[in-house]
């Protein structure tokens, strides 16, 4: 196994923190020195408590050095995670990202629910032209949307609204924090409402002043 | 058990490369008469063996074929600005642009795989496997130097009435088993002592069985030290369970 | 938006920083920039020189600190690695060889789309002198290689080009990192058919860079 040389020697240190980093459940202190142990060529494995304190050391480097990475000791195993400090720019982040993951008539479905709830199928169809049958399957299912009830009107249609999650998601505390409902409302009123005005709204208004006009999609550079 | 594609090993300009490389030709001069011959006898023992994807082999033979006779003419062809055209040209152009994609396939094989050293987090997870499954070919050599050996073993081979030659898939699947005994057993097994003594259609429906298990990676194939024959041995880590 | 205090403020090079390590595909400098903006509640964004300046920064600071993480400029975005020094060891530890390859035809094809992209499978076909049928399916299956549209000739025929995965799994920033095409008579004067020759060549990693100013389609720097 002992196939390789290097450069300089990699240490018992470097191993532990190459493992915490690279496994994506904890990795346990006996597999850290077995690992080590096996492609250094030593017979003898190094000691837990030689792991522990590499562990501290490395902990205190990166505090040291302003680094976002710790390594925990978590269930009988270490794991390499991120500093509370930063939690929230990477929840913003995975917000954006489930963002953009929906899809158009997803985005505008939902935009729709938002600023009418609650909302019958039909009046959704209504504004979007299209059937919306699907785009509100998914949106339930995504939990992003929810049935409210029944409208009192005959055939009684189920009645769609948000749901917490979808606050959450777009990172407002309230519906009363939606942007602009009187710039929505003339939106949505509009006849020739259309996608690239939702989007352009949705962008906008949802995405809390990060002052960039394009739609949210516009940064997805996948070919796929 | 499906059957071997020649391609999967090497195409027609991979054959035109060897014999150019192996008979130390300048490539902006070949001695087109000499290479066609030597072409057609690998492309006719290839279409004797029914070996699947001959068809582009035979498409190139044509080409050599149709250069040869157009080098034979009197009057040579002009282009535009009245310069005599070598009717070379065409299959130089294609084998120097091959030449520089080959490159380029080896210079990119060597990036995945210094790409490959680097990990990055929840390597586990990562669909890195999917990339994986494509099978390397066991084969040391190219195909051509197998067909070369094939072609040795058929001479000496004792001449049967009926020459075409059209092996049924359950033949190579039977084959398959018998290389399988033979190398599990002994480790490793010369080609020729193989098929020794054997009728030329054991022998054709032999060499098909052994491209295709290094084809799926069951047996690696490599030169014998006597240069004229080839070894079958084990791959390792494989299972023969299967 | 600005609803967290921080005890010492986060930095655009510690967002970037968790960014790279948290995600599991590259991220855009861009998408960088915009959470940190979002968080912070800045409304003009950081530049993205900030960000390249941020990245060597960390690089240096890894390197200089002993630790094993990289973070890697690919496929038009960043993502945080593991240093080759330390590869034995995960290799170990996931009980695999990572020699991952494709086979001749796959890479053949893969190499020819990448120079000439977008490429036709006559055009492909052209110039391996075999049909590249299979290898192409293989290629979108494996999301190498998407079809890009059809060409404005006879037949339509579709266009394949390489994907972010492509560049991703080969280490690529963007298509202009390609190593340049190397000139046939080059290779041929240094008998270069000769496989195992090629491969001690190219073992000693002396391909790379050499200001070939002929590549094809080096000025092609995005797929999309």
């Amino acid at each position: 196994m002992n196939r390789n040389t290097f450069d300089s020697p990699v240490t018992l240190q470097m191993v532990l923190e190459a493992l915490a980093f690279a496994t994506d459940a904890p990795v346990s202190v006996k597999e850290v020195c077995r690992v080590y142990a096996e492609v250094v060529g030593e017979t003898s494995l190094p000691s837990e408590a030689a792991v522990e304190e590499a562990l501290e050391e490395l902990n205190d480097s990166y505090e040291i050095g302003g680094h976002t990475m710790r390594i925990q000791y978590w269930a009988g195993g270490l794991r390499m995670t991120t500093t509370e400090s930063v939690a929230p720019f990477l929840e913003a982040f995975f917000r954006r990202e489930r963002r953009r993951h929906l899809t158009k008539p997803l985005m505008e479905t939902l935009a729709i629910v938002a600023y009418k709830q609650p909302a019958t199928k039909a009046e959704i169809d209504a504004v979007r032209g299209v059937d919306s049958g699907y785009a509100l399957r998914k949106l339930l299912e995504l939990n992003l949307l929810a049935i409210f009830g029944r409208a009192e009107i005959i055939g009684r249609p189920m009645l769609y609204a948000t749901t917490d999650r979808f606050l959450e998601e777009f990172g407002l505390k309230n519906l009363d924090e939606l942007p602009n409902l009187r710039q929505a409302e003339e939106l949505l009123g509009d006849a020739a409402f259309n996608e690239e005005r939702t989007r352009l709204f949705m962008a906008k208004g949802l995405e809390m002043g990060d002052g960039d006009p394009s739609s949210p999609s516009s940064e997805s550079t996948s070919t796929t | 058990m499906y059957r071997v594609q020649l391609q999967d090993f090497e195409g027609p300009l991979d054959l035109l490369l060897l014999l150019i490389n192996r008979n130390e030709i300048d490539i902006f001069d070949i001695p087109i008469a000499q290479i066609t011959n030597e072409y057609l006898s690998y492309v006719e023992l290839i279409e004797t063996i029914d070996l699947d994807g001959v068809a582009e082999f035979i498409y190139f033979a044509a080409l050599l074929i149709s250069i040869k006779a157009r080098m034979l003419l009197p009057s040579p062809e002009m282009d535009e600005e009245g310069e005599p055209i070598d009717p070379r040209q065409e299959i130089v152009d294609r084998l120097l642009e091959y030449v520089q994609y080959k490159d380029a396939a080896e210079t990119l094989d060597e990036q995945f795989k210094q790409r490959s050293l680097l990990f990055t987090r929840g390597e586990a997870s990562t669909p890195i496997q999917s990339m994986v499954p494509e099978h390397e070919i066991l084969v040391k050599r190219t195909v051509f130097d197998l067909i070369d050996t094939l072609r040795d073993v058929l001479e000496k081979a004792p001449e049967e009435p009926s020459i075409t030659i059209a092996p049924q898939k359950h033949s190579i699947t039977e084959q398959c088993e018998y290389i399988r005994d033979a190398v599990f057993t002994q480790g490793q097994v010369n080609f020729g002592s193989m098929v020794m003594g054997k009728t030329r259609y054991f022998i054709v429906v032999t060499f098909l069985a052994v491209l295709e298990m290094a084809y799926s990676g069951e047996v690696f194939v490599s030169s014998a030290p006597a240069g004229d024959d080839f070894v079958i041995a084990r791959a390792e880590g494989q299972s023969f369970a299967e």
